[in-house]
């Protein structure tokens, strides 16, 4: 049977896509940020999960608002990335498990989630940057997992309640544990922590809230559902609501998680940067 | 922080919720800065915005936003940041660009404004 | 506040695009499907109703198989038809109600329906029959409401449960009546009865089952959501799931209905054709 | 007929259940089929299956469905009949005359059966 080993979060901003295009990983603006990564490899190599699960939001490169889904799960043999207008290079393809997908659609859809499956998604920065950042080299690096995009909308309100996104990741942990192939999973929450990009409050970051979902997404996921949206705009920033991401992620992994990395760097763009690697207890 | 302070009403500052009203209100702009995706879109863009903003039917209060390269104005004409951030692209600014153009100060003053929030 | 007057089904075969654009209602073939409709335009020209909730499944015009939403709402102002690649005569727009469809989607994702939003949705047969049949003349009839079109997928399985279907009526219910505007609101459910179009069973027809869900879905909606899905499949044919869109449109009229009328004929193209107006009491 | 009579479980004979599975089989013909919404594309198979259908890298098991228009084949090959549809659409073949060539009887003899459903 498959098994989820753990969660791994980290935000996904462009220019660190640049970064690693440029190596820039030493830099003194950057080495604060890059740093929290070795140690997650090390777990990862030591693991090597067969697939990763990597739960992101799309900023418009696979979806536009012509028809614009909640929860969207990718569902191909593989993903491809594309041009997304403002120059971070354009990746290789990633590998996916459309076997693995399917199961975990069929799963969902039979636990009243209301699925877009996606036998085409071409994955923007918010999921090939965490690939980078946890897989150095891609298909270059023999760990490398294969991967299913699911992308949740935080474009446009209505977005998913924070309440939403927790018990998608909980059917999603149950859908992965229900699959008879025996495949190591890691399920990545990607985006956030605080930030926004837009309007007079642009620059907004918010280091006490995140430090509080840091802690409380380890400990009492469950007391952040009394969040609502709007507040989450207000604490975290317009395009902190990626926040939901590690929701859905932490949902998946069960009750019981043991934290064995963190980081939170202030600021990388216009963003406050967490880190988190949880390790999923037997 | 106690999860109990949080007040869930009172607007937001500064800030313009993405909401069905804006979706509807920044359409045609979205979909004219979802099309950057590809390059000869920003290249037809640039050479000559004008008729390719009329082929995405844009309102004059739009087109005017694009000409002025202002992003709170298109903001408030129902861009959304993430597609705006496409035609930004296209000028080469990037998020600090944007973020010390909408918040009038210098973009060496918005980054420290950045660096300060981990204070 | 909005109110909902009652609910339609109708079965939305192309065949019956094709009849209407030959003007063959009166042939004997045609007849006893066409008598079913004056009776309920009456009913609609009597009532007036301002917007048309149009709940169908789309043939492969609106979505492909590449993101395939479960449950899609559209949110635009107006609604194209377009070619469907064998010869059904092309129909001018459809006027929407956008502002009311935001509503909409924002109660339904507050009450955990992950909805597709579109603000564009090319409408195909299932939506376009069903507004001729009620409303012949289409924009040269003064009482061609505003339409807001809702598509489930029955294209690919897994679809959505009976229950989610029922349950997902009775949100859009509660969605409508919470529309501080007056308008008077009917719920369409297009699609089924019974048929199956491939494999060596197709030409199936079950007139028993057919008959059953028609006077179930009057008295007894929840006693449906206890068919599985194989089950629909087995009973109604593998296109028989059509059905699912009556459980969605009953969902929303609310306990009690009243049928004024009904009709159910075999065959109309391949498929057993039911015609239902149930009226809302007060 | 009473709720608790049904089965669950069992196959069901002459059906294939068009999931995960066949809908990752068929992509390539259906994304084809669906192609067929647009006119010109209509033409362009007819002028030419063969580079049509290799233009959407269909399989030769695929191609081969098509080339002997036979609709059971192409759903053994994960076609779906919605698109499979618009596929048999450019052959002016309804559904009748579909539903006659899976079952082998003629299109009277299906028309009948259909008819006699309803005694
Ligand atoms: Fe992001
Ligand atoms: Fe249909």
């Amino acid at each position: 049977m498959a098994k989820i080993i753990g969660g791994l979060t980290t935000s996904h901003i462009p220019a660190v896509g640049n970064a690693i295009a440029n190596e820039l990983l030493d830099e003194p603006y950057w080495k604060p940020f890059f740093d929290a990564y070795p140690p997650i490899r090390e777990w990862l190599d030591k693991h090597k999960p067969d697939v990763a699960i990597n739960i992101y939001n799309d900023h418009g490169l696979g979806f536009f608002l012509d028809q614009m889904p909640t929860f969207a799960i990718g569902a191909a043999h593989e993903y491809i990335n594309e041009d997304e207008g403002w120059g971070i290079p354009v990746l290789p393809p990633f590998k996916g498990d459309a076997p693995f997908s399917w199961h975990i659609i069929e799963s969902m859809v039979d636990d009243e989630f209301d699925i877009t499956s996606c036998q085409e998604l071409p994955v923007d920065h918010g999921f090939t940057v965490p690939m980078q950042l946890f897989w150095p080299g891609l298909g270059d690096n023999p760990n490398l997992p294969r991967a299913i995009p699911i992308s949740a909308n935080t474009v446009q309100h209505p977005i998913p309640t924070l309440k939403r996104a927790l018990d998608f990741g909980k059917a999603l942990g149950k859908a992965i544990r229900s699959y008879p192939e025996d495949v190591k999973v890691v399920v990545l929450g990607t985006g956030g922590l605080s930030h926004q990009l837009d309007g007079e409050r642009a620059g907004f970051i918010n280091k006490e809230f995140d430090q509080m979902c840091m802690e409380k997404i380890v400990t009492d996921p469950e007391s952040l559902t009394k969040i609502s949206r709007h507040e989450l705009v207000r604490q975290a920033g317009a395009q902190g609501t990626e926040f939901l991401m590690w929701m859905m992620m932490r949902g998946a992994l069960g009750d019981k998680v043991t934290p064995l990395h963190q980081n939170y760097h202030i600021p990388i763009s216009n963003t406050g940067a967490g880190t988190m690697l949880l390790e999923c207890d037997e | 922080m106690q999860l109990d302070e949080f007040d869930h009403h009172t607007p937001i500052e500064g800030t313009t919720f993405f909401d069905g009203e804006m979706a509807m209100k920044g359409y045609a702009l979205n979909k004219m800065c979802f099309s950057f995706n590809k390059a000869d879109a920003r290249e037809a863009y640039l050479a000559d915005p004008e008729s390719y903003m009329e082929s995405f039917k844009l309102n004059e209060g739009q087109k005017q936003a694009c000409r002025n390269k202002n992003v709170l104005e298109m903001i408030a004409e129902g861009g959304n940041i993430y597609y705006l951030a496409k035609l930004a692209g296209i000028y080469k600014m990037n998020m600090q660009d944007i973020g010390a153009q909408q918040t009038g100060v210098s973009v060496d003053a918005f980054k420290e404004k950045l660096r300060k929030a981990g204070d």
